[in-house]
């Protein structure tokens, strides 16, 4: 009976979870496009826009577009928004203690957050269209260029906090700043999360004036509905882990809107100053600058953990 | 070579209202030489139908019951029109000219689209002849 | 065993349909990675049959249809037409009217220019500065709207004249607007010539010497982006711009920055020529007497577009229907530089080129199927029809 | 050069080939050059590009009606403020032209739709495809020329 009792609260739990965490990801999805909207001086979308449009998307129905292997097609949205899903398992959401917790969850959580990107490549890879073969491509590429120096940029805090576990990490770096002390690695994942994200100016994978809608292309109705609901749920987890290592922890749920609709703000503010930038700018930007600042603030930060503190 | 030489204008509409207009809620007024539907007054109307000659979008059939009575019919599809004004040139007698306040003329069927002007009891009558 | 390596080809199409091309046309790159190694161009899916139109209406019809050739650069074709008409008339328009016609003509080069801005930038991703410039574009055509009365399709022509006048309190909301732009081009001229970001999307890219652009006949701010000193305006002054000369603006680069740095200082000229305009407007008539009939003989005349160089040849034959009307527009020629200019460069870098010329398709295409829309044949469904037309074709798509 | 040395410059270009022209002077800024030799048409055309007398602004084919029997094509070069027009009648039937596309590679997308409105074949066309017309236009229906008639266009599908 017990044991029901707990199967059943915890179903139910992660239902809950699951459904507040889809509406987060739609809210954040909605400030991100408001304030974008803003700053272009214009009106921008209403807030219910975002859910209208997955309502819209679930409802329609799914075509599943000749010489695809359909079980991939259909169940790769499905994987990567389980991905995300899982990852924020992970992170301490909205102030709340994470649900699981283990030593080394951080790397899991970030390799978590590459399925998603992973999926959507395969699925581009899977569909067989010219323009989902080239947005396939740059995905992947991009992926290739942006994970390491974010993943980098998450171990700083880490190396400091000696460990690998992001509870401990945000715990530690409540009472410490982390962007005083590493503002590169700061700046780094907070621009490998728009990397990660594909927004703008790292948008090449998706850049509908040249390759339509990238690998997402021949997708419709529920599928593409899920990658979207993915990527809103990773912007969340992004935004948290962020301003969990680098801006003081997210104790409370107070600090944890004012500080990622903050980290909001910068990001749509960078997502409207620049131009597009080509996948190979993209790659040469990451690995000939951002990975070797990240590297350097790494070894300065372990330098002075080793022999100062 | 310069970063975000946009940030001006970013930052500066942060603070400023959007420019776009929320059209039906906001409306704004028609501007003062607005070319909007045609009007047709019979006085001086000596029935030479250039008008309908010259319509590029043939929004204007013009017809005649009686030369010698001037008994016209002078019929205007808005929905066709152009709003190019040529009628209006056209016009020696200056008959025609176009009305330049109304703006908003979406409909959701085509009855109000078809004007005519002439004598009440003329346009029965070429109404019921073209029905034939 | 001889082993054959077989080369697939991996082609890439943008259009008809494609959110770069906000109008049909069809193009082909075939790619080797992102790569472009080979370009083939189709067109023809907004032909609407205007040159075999013309021939069925009369010479006023058809100026306003070919007002109708392009929604963006529509006065220039209205006004090539009425000249080439008021040409083989042997008749010109009194000076007032040719210096409104050139006023109309320089606030248009000024709407497409900033509308050309914000395509551009939309293309390579930037588009705060794509929504900033086309903000801006309202006050231009606010201006026009109050001027002749429409927002686009401007009918401000007539064969011999032009429609409308222009008074004092018009000129003055004009120059206010004009400062306005001024600005903003000034300000948008320091974007693209300094925004590092944007630069690595223009600079180096589409490069076209001198040499390429004469032979493969470039016209207008592409051809003069690549030192080509080619502006008909200049060449031939037609209109009043024998009053109103215009400086040609150059530059010796040839690449898509060089043709952004062209047309935004060109929009500096149209600023100077229309306040020249608006002080010195000569007094006198709007209007000429032109003929219905038009006599038997040919006339050619070439205008300068916001796009280069528009040819138009009108064949009278003594009636009052043209017996041949050509329009040659300047997107057609610079096509040709986009399939050669393409050929070597990355995938992504195929948007800007090709909004580097400032195509206009509906421009090249005039022709297709026409038929007189009041008269309901089956050709013209109803929405009933449409929408069961729409549930066959779905359930046999579907089998 | 303005535009009478222009003229003038063309116009003795032009006297070398004397027993294949015929030279009028339609207006002030116009040379009209009747080219009665078509295997002349691209050595004059040459000629001009040599001494750089303008570019090539258009191919006009013109139709001077059913009852002629021939066709005109007019290629009309822009130096300066004058127009230059080259005049070309071939019949009706299986007419032709050579392409120009050697030593103007712009005048392609001219010659295309010349072809496929008129119905003049151009030899020497790299791609002679349709432009504007659709892929599936009869074969022999040419929609510029004054016999043409719209009822057999085939229509929009």
């Amino acid at each position: 009976m017990n044991i029901t009792m707990t199967i059943i609260l915890t179903i139910l739990g992660l239902i809950l979870f699951t459904a507040a965490l889809f509406l987060l990801g739609l809210a954040y999805e909605w400030v991100n496009r408001k304030l974008l909207a803003l700053l272009q001086n214009r009106v921008g979308p209403r807030w219910f826009q975002p859910l209208a449009d997955i309502i819209k998307l679930l409802a329609k129905e799914e075509i599943v577009p000749k010489g695809v292997d359909s079980r991939l097609f259909i169940g790769l949205p499905i994987f990567a928004l389980a991905g995300g899903l899982t990852a924020a398992l992970y992170v301490p959401i909205a102030g709340i203690a994470p649900a699981f917790s283990f030593p080394g969850d951080l790397i899991v959580t970030i390799y978590l957050l590459s399925l998603l990107t992973m999926c959507m490549g395969l699925a581009g890879a899977n569909t067989m269209d010219r323009f989902s073969l080239v947005g396939a491509t740059r995905t992947l590429t991009q992926l290739f260029s942006y994970e390491a120096p974010f993943m980098l940029a998450m171990l700083g805090p880490a190396i400091v906090a000696k460990s690998w576990q992001i509870s401990v990490v945000a715990d530690y770096a409540a009472s410490r700043w982390f962007i005083l002390t590493q503002p590169i690695g700061f700046l780094v994942a907070l621009i490998g999360l728009m990397g990660k994200l594909e927004l703008p100016p790292f948008d090449a994978p998706e850049a509908h004036t040249e390759i339509v809608a990238g690998a997402l292309t021949e997708y419709s109705g529920r599928g593409l509905a899920l990658f979207r609901l993915g990527k809103d749920v990773e912007l969340v987890i992004g935004l948290t882990l962020v301003a969990a290592f680098y801006l003081g922890g997210v104790a409370n749920p107070l600090w944890f809107l004012v500080k990622t609709l903050a980290l909001l703000l910068v990001l749509a503010g960078l997502q409207s100053l620049f131009a597009r930038l080509r996948i190979d700018q993209t790659v040469g930007l990451w690995w000939r600058f951002g990975t070797l600042l990240v590297l350097v603030q790494l070894l300065v930060t372990f330098l002075l953990q080793r022999f100062i503190l | 070579m310069k970063l975000g030489t946009m940030l001006r204008d970013v930052t500066g509409s942060l603070f400023r209202r959007p420019v776009t207009e929320k059209y039906p809620f906001e409306r704004r007024e028609a501007p003062q030489h607005l070319r909007s539907l045609v009007k047709w007054t019979p006085e001086g109307c000596v029935g030479c139908s250039l008008c309908e000659t010259d319509c590029p979008a043939q929004a204007i059939d013009f017809i005649i019951l009686d030369r010698q009575a001037k008994r016209y019919v002078f019929t205007y599809h808005a929905d066709r029109c152009t709003f190019c004004a040529q009628c209006v040139i056209s016009c020696r007698q200056h008959c025609v000219r176009l009305e330049c306040d109304q703006w908003e003329l979406a409909a959701l069927d085509k009855s109000p689209f078809e004007l005519h002007y002439g004598d009440p009891a003329d346009v029965e009558k070429a109404l019921a002849g073209k029905t034939k | 065993m001889a082993t054959s390596k077989v080369s697939e080809t991996f082609v890439v199409p943008i259009g008809p349909q494609h959110p770069a091309l906000k109008e049909p046309g069809h193009f082909e790159f075939t790619v080797d990675g992102e790569i472009v190694t080979n370009a083939y161009v189709r067109l023809g899916y907004a032909h609407r049959g205007i040159e075999k139109g013309a021939e069925g209406r009369n010479y006023i019809q058809s100026l306003y249809l070919t007002e109708r050739i392009c929604g963006i650069c529509s006065h220039i074709h209205a006004t090539a037409f009425a000249l080439t008409v008021e040409k083989l008339a042997g008749v010109e328009a009194p000076p007032r009217a040719q210096a409104i016609r050139v006023l109309v003509a320089e606030l248009e080069r000024i709407h497409s220019h900033f509308l050309w801005l914000g395509v551009a930038a939309h293309e390579s991703g930037f588009d705060t500065l794509f929504m900033y410039s086309w903000r801006d574009r309202e006050t231009v055509m606010d201006i026009l709207e109050s001027l002749t009365g429409n927002r686009v399709n401007y009918s401000a022509n007539v064969l011999g004249g032009v429609k409308f006048n222009v008074d004092n309190e018009q000129a003055d909301a004009i120059r206010k607007g004009l400062e306005f732009l001024e600005k903003r081009a000034h300000h948008y001229l320091d974007v693209v010539i300094n925004e590092a970001m944007f630069l690595q999307r223009t600079r180096g890219i589409g490069t076209m010497t001198r040499n390429q652009a004469e032979v493969m006949g470039a016209v207008g701010p592409t051809a003069r982006a690549s030192n080509v000193p080619r502006d008909v305006r200049v060449e031939a002054p037609y209109a009043a711009y024998k009053e109103y000369p215009i400086n040609m603006v150059l530059d010796t680069r040839g690449d898509v920055e060089a043709r952004f740095v062209v047309r935004i200082k060109e929009l500096f000229e149209c600023c100077r020529i229309i306040r020249q305009i608006l002080d010195t407007l000569p007094p006198g008539e709007l209007t000429t007497r032109v003929p219905r009939k038009l006599p038997e003989g040919e006339a050619v005349m070439r205008v300068e577009a916001p796009r280069g160089e528009l040819f138009y040849f009108i064949r009278g034959n003594g009636s009052d229907k043209p017996d041949r009307l050509k329009v040659r527009t300047p997107s057609i020629n610079n096509f040709t530089t986009v399939i050669k200019t393409a050929v070597g460069h990355q995938l992504a870098d195929i948007p800007m080129i090709l909004s580097g010329i400032d195509p206009c398709f509906s421009c090249n295409d005039r022709m297709v199927h026409i038929q007189n829309i009041h008269k309901h044949d089956e050709n013209w469904m109803t929405w009933e029809e449409l929408r069961r037309y729409g549930i066959e074709y779905y359930r046999r798509i579907r089998k | 050069m303005n535009t009478e040395e222009i003229l003038t410059t063309a116009k003795e270009l032009v006297k070398s080939w004397d027993w294949a022209t015929e030279v009028t002077q339609p207006a002030a800024d116009r040379l009209d050059v009747k080219v009665k030799e078509l295997k002349e048409l691209i050595p004059i055309i040459v000629a001009l590009r040599v001494k750089r007398l303008g570019y090539l602004s258009a191919i006009v084919g013109l139709d001077p009606g059913p009852e002629t029997g021939e066709l005109e094509v007019l290629y009309q070069f822009c130096p300066g403020n004058a127009v230059i027009t080259l005049r070309v009648r071939v019949p009706r039937k299986k007419g032709s032209v050579p392409s120009l596309c050697d030593i103007i590679p712009s005048a392609e997308s001219y010659e295309r739709e010349l072809r496929e409105m008129f119905g003049i074949e151009v030899t020497g066309l790299r791609t002679p495809d349709h432009l504007y017309l659709p892929d599936d236009w009869p074969n022999g229906v040419y929609p510029l020329r004054k016999d043409f008639d719209p009822k057999k266009a085939p229509l929009p599908k």
